[in-house]
């Protein structure tokens, strides 16, 4: 355990930041590079299944010590040795995008769409990024912490609204 | 039942319920009677009332007792049970639906979420189907008893009872 | 002989066997409900809400302390109240409850520190307009009435005092409650 | 005038009418569902004539089998297109002075059937109140025409092989 | 006034039960149109399309070799009737007819006319 | 997935004799579970291509997560699977324990197990009979609901719901059993086999179905591990992966279970993975039961458990203060939660389920992340479906087990 | 003119006759299914539910008859008729007795089996009509598998007209009883099985619903149908089901013969084996998965097809032989 962290803390300077140690060990990963990174994991190191792929927005964290607002959010699992393994990438506000490993797990398909959908974050790479739980014509992206929770009549989706209108009692 | 709690009496002996016309003609009462044995739902499952709504129609409740199959498509079947939340994506269909089935139609709206988006008040979710149906019975419970939806329906048999003139083109 | 079995459909036999064994010899499950039987769901079950009627008072137990309307998921409780000047007790003037709202996960009277709030084992109560549903104090004292009419009394609800949790931990009221 | 003849004239008449109008569709659909009317009276009319077995072979073969075929033809060429094409139109007039040939041709025959008093049966070549109608058939295929019998069955033979090839060589075009 | 009357009089009693019933259901039903209810049915979404496209599956061979064998069948018919007189040169007679047959069957099965795509 | 107008305009133009035919496979559909669509594209009846379609159950429970406190999260992972709700409750409540560092005591942790066991059983006859039903064979679709209907009933006496129970809780469950669901339940685990037998007897060796489950949708391992498929999809191809031996949780590491594995990873696999793991369920539950004395009398819930009504770390002002008389907050010493994250997993009927929690230190988690496995596995629709026909994708839906309120969250 | 109306009035007895027992079938149908499922079946419409079928027609009746955009109105209106004119006119050509047949044609087999041939229009049109996928797609299965499975109905057939050497029902009946035998099931065992198998799929029951098939194509060919149109297509596989459980009846099981005679009641024993043979139906519904459309045309071309042609040389050898 300590010497993959150190091993990959060796080989892959250029890309891993930090190593934290919290409830499975923790990699904080720069966006460079991060493709060749987990390519790595996955075919040398056997982390052949990714459990989750998700998005966290940070606007506003308490006790935040970095900067950029997204973070993107892997777990790795390596089925033989028992082994799971959390990246996280950090994602600027302005610079909304990541590398997509769609073309090494298929999995990840939907779980970017979905980051896509509710983050925003941008996926390059992916061969069909479009919203996946939201109307295609929907606007913004629900889970930022900056959209309201429960939208007022002004906020409403075109369509439903529409069709509340027409059929009003 | 509750509903002969629900009349007035109008003149001695003739009770009637509010809003609902004094003479039934014998005509309406055999249509009725018809319209009330053999309800038809629509296979609409949205949620978690769904599950609810096939252990109603399964062994221990069944639902055929009272003449009420479901019919996979919406032109053959006259109630539209709504059994589960109804999202803002998912209402155009729904509404959709409703309107592709036959008159005389009937709504029901099963579970909190149906009836009032429940504790789903977010930004996803219609807060209830009476937004764009028109609800017949509303049934609460998240998701109701099987008996609780069993129940539901028995009360629209009533309502159904009650009505009159709906049939004839020329009316 | 695998072949004489799937030639004679033995398989296929022995399912319609089946089927005819249930159809001759079995029971139907079927519970007659509405006119022949009524089921009474297990102690517990959370169904329609009602408001504990105070037996010497005649009004509600609730205290007005508000943990109800705070801990609810779907925030379907409203709750208002005055305080009286001289004792310096509050006094419910508002009890809502929003039936289709609520998710019925039984919150509400677990908090409840006077046991005031109930779900009660009632499950036969549709509306046909939305109102119907909309509970106030006087419907939810009203909902008990018809409730603990068909109890054998001392009504106790489980989740007024859940089992399994040490009973140090429960407010003195609940402690020492021992049904209505 | 007997029944007969009443219900030889309403066959007719249906049977033209319903095979002009089966020219005249725009639909391929219309045109194989009034030839399927046009088959069920020509069977109907086999019938007056005492010829129940042929009349249950066309409706079986030709009702069932033909046309179901060209219904499959029809779905597998594109409609759209063919209704806009409409190649028929243009050839209105030609159909109509064939049309009006027949119709003459028509009007003479019946003037000719309405004079014949007897019925049709008469002019069958056995009895049918004897024996039935398929057992004369049977008689006449399988003792009188072997051989046409046989050959029947070579040419049916060529039709499934000719079918089946030409559907290989779509597929291997393909 | 035969058998065949009798077999036309009630196919028309039934047509006429079809029409009467069809026509009572149009007196008695109710009728209100609107454009969200014509709509074809497509599990509630706007349908995709004509739904008269070209199809492309082997119903056309199907139908082919439904053809003949139905006319084969037909064929036996007679035979059979006739069976009793004919005896063994009859048998021998369908035989020849029906090993033909059978020669086109296992052609079709073996190239696979048969599966279904 | 091409729309109308793109569709039209390929048959105005195209010149190609053959022209794809498109059909719309629900929302509204007898087959499709729930609300997912389907969008194929046909060659005669086989499958080119399949579009899934989803988030037409979308009700935000992410977003509504983190504005609740964590013991009213849990209310709303009732209604994402909520087939099986006993075990999403579970995955919430480890996630949170984590998150705060809570130690559940034993009698608890096996109270969970058997109500998660009870979940799985519950979920697999659902299953089974549409699964069933959606290959044609009703009765098995009926018999099985008539014996969901049991468990439905002890479930009501656990907890006084049906469905969604809440029934887990941060810290340990709601309420302990009462002599009488023992009872029951050792009832249940006894007959409970027997049952089995009668679904097996009608479907298990029946030539219609095996014709219609084998080599339909086969998933090689490899493949299976990339699309991320897990549960008893994952099992049914052969790969032995199972949070309940790999990671466990709750009493899990100390009762006996075989994870039944699958060899070809076809449908029929997969069903049988499925029918075994019923039989594993009730054995696991017997052995809870067995161990239930060991822990009587013990509390359900720890001592540091958050109060239901977990106080906000910054107060905001009230307008009237709670007279504090007579009310004990317990665990309002303890400090709410402390900032950081926690991730945890379970076996779910349907995979795995995992939840990843961002705590800011308040009483709401800052991020509620549910991974879902029917969200995965409707991404695996379309490998799985590809050149197939329309009647197996009925039966490939069914065999993914899916729940769209697990997908869509 | 007193013997048309005669004839009419026998028509129309047979014809209340045959209705009955298609709206009863639909109510039996529902109750045994619902017992073989330890439910209770319909008991609430009527005393014991009997007046359920009633019921149902009645609302059928007051329904909105939709005909939506797109449609081909006049095939839209024809298709119901023709499914039931096929399907029903079957019922004039069974023998339910000796001397009750309202139509005794020399070729009542054939003539069956052309009215079940044309029944395939119905549906074939109507899918074709009715604007929608489901039904277009289902109406093209419904027609491959019933004149698929109709040769194998008709080799199954054959065998029997072979044993009997005639194509009139009365006759078969009546050779049946002469032959030592009394049913022609325990010699032709095999062709009762092709037969049953092939009657099954041409009525589109399960496990052959293909057309229909719920799960797949909602409510198959007629999915657009509304009100009394759809269920005239209802009462059009209900009646081709009766007609064909008569037709096994009158070929295979001996007709109106019992074991002994019942007084007054001279179509008890028809009667008899008739409702078994619809209960079998019913029976197998419940038990059984639906095939594959592929697996049902492999069933019907290279199982039942080559079964019925060696059925047929075998039964024409032995009754050379002996």
């Amino acid at each position: 355990m300590e010497e993959l962290l150190n091993e990959l803390k060796e080989k892959f300077s250029s890309v891993v930041i930090e190593v934290q140690e919290k409830d499975y060990p923790t990699l904080i990963c720069k966006r460079n590079g991060f493709v060749d990174f987990i390519k790595y994991l996955k075919e040398e190191k056997g982390f052949k299944y990714l459990i989750d792929l998700c998005g966290v927005d940070y606007l506003n964290y308490p006790k935040k010590n970095f900067e950029e607002r997204f973070k993107v959010v892997y777990h790795l699992y390596n089925l033989d040795t028992k082994v799971l393994l959390r990246l996280k990438v950090r994602i600027p506000e302005e610079d909304c995008w990541h590398h997509s490993v769609t073309p090494l797990w298929r999995t990840a398909d939907f779980f970017e769409r979905e980051c896509y959908d509710m983050f925003g974050i941008k996926f390059k790479g992916h061969p069909n990024l479009k919203r996946v739980l939201m109307p295609d014509d929907w606007e913004g992206h629900p889970l930022r912490k900056d959209y309201p929770l429960y939208l007022e009549e002004e906020q409403e989706w075109e369509t439903y609204k529409k069709i509340a209108q027409k059929y009003k009692r | 039942m509750g509903i002969e709690k629900d009349t007035v009496e109008i003149a001695p002996g003739i009770r009637q319920v509010p809003g609902t016309p004094v003479v039934i003609s014998p005509i309406d009462k055999i249509i009725n009677w018809a319209r009330a044995g053999s309800m038809w739902p629509v296979t609409f499952g949205l949620a978690c009332c769904a599950i609810e709504m096939m252990a109603t129609g399964a062994s221990h409740f069944d639902l055929d007792r009272y003449g009420i199959i479901f019919r996979a498509t919406p032109r053959q079947a006259d109630v539209l049970i709504i059994a589960g939340t109804v999202t803002k994506k998912m209402a155009p269909i729904v509404r959709r639906v409703y309107d592709q089935m036959p008159e005389p139609k009937y709504v029901i709206a099963m579970g909190s979420c149906a009836c009032s988006g429940g504790i789903f008040k977010t930004y996803s979710v219609a807060q209830g189907a009476d937004k764009f149906l028109p609800v017949d019975v509303y049934i609460p419970g998240c998701p109701p008893r099987p008996e609780a939806l069993l129940f539901g329906l028995l009360t629209l048999q009533q309502k159904i009872k009650r009505e009159a003139k709906k049939w004839g083109f020329w009316r | 002989m695998k072949i004489l079995e799937k030639a004679l459909l033995i398989e296929i036999l022995k399912g319609l066997a089946l089927t005819l064994r249930k159809m001759l010899f079995t029971k139907p499950v079927t519970i007659e409900y509405f006119d022949k039987v009524r089921p009474v769901p297990a102690p517990g079950f959370r169904g329609r809400h009602a408001l504990v009627r105070d037996e010497k008072t005649g009004d509600t137990l609730c205290v007005a302390c508000m943990r109800c309307v705070r801990v609810c998921p779907s925030k379907c409780i409203n709750v208002e109240y005055e305080v009286d000047k001289e004792t310096r007790r509050r006094k419910v003037v508002k009890y809502e409850i929003d039936a289709l709202r609520c998710v019925y996960c039984g919150y509400c009277e677990e908090v409840c520190p006077v046991n005031a709030i109930v779900l009660t084992e009632w499950y036969e109560y549709v509306g046909l307009k939305r109102e119907d549903l909309f509970f106030n104090k006087e419907k939810l004292l009203k909902n008990w009435d018809e409730f603990i009419a068909t109890q054998k009394r001392p009504y106790l609800n489980p989740f007024w005092k859940p089992r399994g949790i040490p009973e140090k931990f429960l407010p003195a009221k609940k402690r020492q409650f021992t049904g209505v | 005038m007997n029944w007969d003849l009443i219900i030889f004239y309403y066959l007719a008449i249906v049977m033209i009418f319903s095979s002009v109008f089966a020219i005249f569709s725009k639909h391929p659909i219309y045109t194989v569902l009034l030839v399927l009317v046009m088959i069920v009276h020509q069977a109907f009319l086999l019938l007056t004539l005492g010829a129940e077995f042929l009349t249950a072979v066309q409706i079986i073969v030709y009702a069932g089998a033909v046309l179901v075929l060209f219904l499959f033809v029809v779905y597998l060429i594109n409609l759209r297109k063919e209704t806009k094409k409409n190649i028929f139109i243009r050839k209105v007039s030609l159909i109509a002075i064939v049309f009006l040939l027949f119709g003459a041709l028509l009007i003479k025959n019946l003037l000719i059937l309405i004079s014949l008093k007897p019925s049709f049966r008469a002019y069958l070549p056995f009895n049918i109140e004897e024996k039935s109608n398929v057992w004369w058939i049977a008689n006449y295929l399988f003792k009188n025409y072997l051989l046409q019998f046989e050959i029947i069955g070579v040419i049916l033979l060529v039709a499934i092989l000719g079918a089946v090839f030409l559907i290989r060589k779509v597929k291997t075009a393909e | 006034m035969g058998p065949y009357f009798n077999f036309f009089l009630f196919a028309l009693i039934l047509l006429v039960l079809g029409v009467a019933l069809i026509g009572i259901n149009l007196i008695l039903g109710l009728r209100r149109y609107h454009s969200e209810k014509l709509i074809p049915y497509e599990c509630g979404l706007d349908p995709s399309g004509d739904a008269r496209i070209p199809f492309r599956v082997r119903f056309y061979l199907i139908a082919v070799i439904f053809l003949v064998f139905d006319v084969e069948i037909i064929f036996l018919y007679p035979w059979a009737v006739i069976f009793e007189e004919l005896g063994w040169f009859g048998f021998v007679e369908i035989s020849v007819f029906v090993v033909m047959l059978l020669i086109a069957y296992i052609y079709a099965w073996s190239e696979g006319a048969l599966k279904w795509e | 997935m091409a729309t109308y107008l793109e569709i039209n305009k390929k048959q105005v133009n195209g010149e190609k004799w053959e022209e794809p035919f498109y059909l719309n496979m629900g929302p509204q559909h007898p087959s499709t579970h729930g609300v997912l669509r389907l969008f194929l594209e046909l060659e005669g009846e086989t499958i080119v291509n399949c579009t899934p379609i989803i988030g037409y159950l979308h009700r935000g429970v992410e977003k509504l997560g983190e504005n609740l406190n964590y013991n009213q999260a849990i209310v709303l992972s009732d209604r994402l699977d909520y087939i099986a709700s006993a075990a999403n409750n579970t995955a919430f409540a480890l996630a949170f324990e984590k998150l705060m560092n809570l130690e559940v005591p034993r009698r608890a942790k096996l109270l969970r197990t058997i109500a998660c066991e009870m979940a799985r059983i519950c979920n697999h006859l659902l299953w089974l009979a549409t699964h069933a039903l959606d290959i044609g064979a009703m009765t098995v679709f009926l018999y099985c609901f008539r014996d969901r209907e049991w468990l439905l009933n002890i479930y009501e006496k656990i907890c006084g719901a049906r469905l969604t129970h809440t029934y887990v809780r941060v810290g340990g469950v709601r309420q302990d059993f009462t002599q009488e669901i023992i009872d029951d339940l050792y009832k249940f685990t006894e007959e409970f086999p027997s049952r089995i037998y009668d679904y097996e007897t009608l479907i298990d060796v029946n030539r219609i179905w095996l014709k219609r489950t084998k080599g339909i949708a086969v998933v090689p391992p490899e493949d299976a591990i990339n699309l991320g498929l897990t549960g008893p999809c994952l099992r049914g191809s052969g790969v032995y992966y199972d949070v309940r031996k790999f990671r466990p949780y709750d009493a899990y590491g100390e009762v006996n279970f075989v994870v039944p594995t699958g060899k070809n990873g076809d449908t029929y696999d997969r069903y049988r993975v499925r029918m075994e793991e019923l039989r594993q369920s009730n054995f696991i539950i017997r052995q809870c039961l067995d161990k239930l004395p060991e822990t009587e009398g013990e509390p359900v819930l720890a001592e540091n458990a958050p109060d239901l009504l977990m106080p906000e770390k910054i107060k905001k002002p009230e307008p009237k203060p709670v007279p504090k008389k007579g009310v004990i907050f317990r665990g309002a010493d303890v400090p709410v939660v402390p900032p950081g994250e926690a991730f945890a997993a379970i076996e779910s009927p349907k995979g795995e389920l995992s939840v990843y929690v961002v705590s800011d230190g308040s009483n709401k988690p800052w991020r509620l992340r549910v991974r879902t496995p029917s969200f995965v596995h409707i991404s695996a629709i379309p490998y799985m479906a590809k050149n197939h026909m329309i009647a197996d994708l009925v039966a490939i839906i069914g065999t993914l087990d899916i729940v769209l309120g697990d997908s869509d969250r | 003119m007193d013997k048309l109306i005669f004839t009419v009035i026998a028509a129309v007895i047979l014809l209340v006759i045959a209705l009955l027992h298609v709206a009863y079938l639909t109510y039996a149908e529902r109750k045994i299914i619902a017992r073989m499922q330890q439910r209770l079946g319909p008991n609430r419409v009527g005393p014991r539910g009997l007046l359920q079928p009633i019921a149902d027609m009645l609302k059928l009746l007051t329904k909105e008859d939709i005909v939506p955009y797109g449609v081909d109105k006049p095939i839209f209106y024809i298709a119901p008729l023709i499914s039931l004119v096929c399907a029903g006119t079957g019922v004039a050509l069974i023998p339910l007795w000796e001397k009750f047949v309202l139509s005794n044609i020399n070729v009542g087999l054939l003539f069956i089996l052309a009215l079940s041939s044309l029944s395939a229009y119905g549906v074939i049109l109507s899918g074709w009509a009715s604007n929608s996928r489901y039904a277009f797609l289902g109406g093209l299965r419904a027609s491959a598998q019933v004149i698929s499975y109709e040769i194998a109905m008709s080799l199954a057939l054959l065998s029997v007209v072979l044993m009997a050497g005639s194509l009139n029902l009365i006759d078969i009946v009546k050779a049946q009883i002469s032959s030592p035998y009394k049913i022609y099931l325990i010699p032709q065992i095999i062709a009762f099985f092709v037969f049953i198998i092939s009657a099954i799929a041409e009525c589109n029951r399960v496990p052959f619903d293909l057309p229909e098939a719920e799960t797949e194509l909602v409510a198959g060919y007629f999915v657009e149908y509304s009100a009394m149109r759809f269920s005239i297509f209802y009462l059009a596989e209900y009646f081709g089901m009766v007609v064909m459980s008569a037709l096994a009846v009158t070929c295979f099981l001996g007709g109106w013969v019992g074991p002994f005679e019942v007084p007054y009641i001279p179509f008890f024993w028809f009667l008899i084996k008739l409702y078994f043979i619809l209960f079998v139906y019913i029976w197998v519904r419940a038990t059984l998965p639906r095939y594959r459309y592929d697996q049902l045309m492999g069933l019907g071309w290279k199982v039942l097809i080559p079964i019925g042609i060696v059925n047929l040389f075998l039964t024409a050898f032995l009754k050379l032989i002996v």
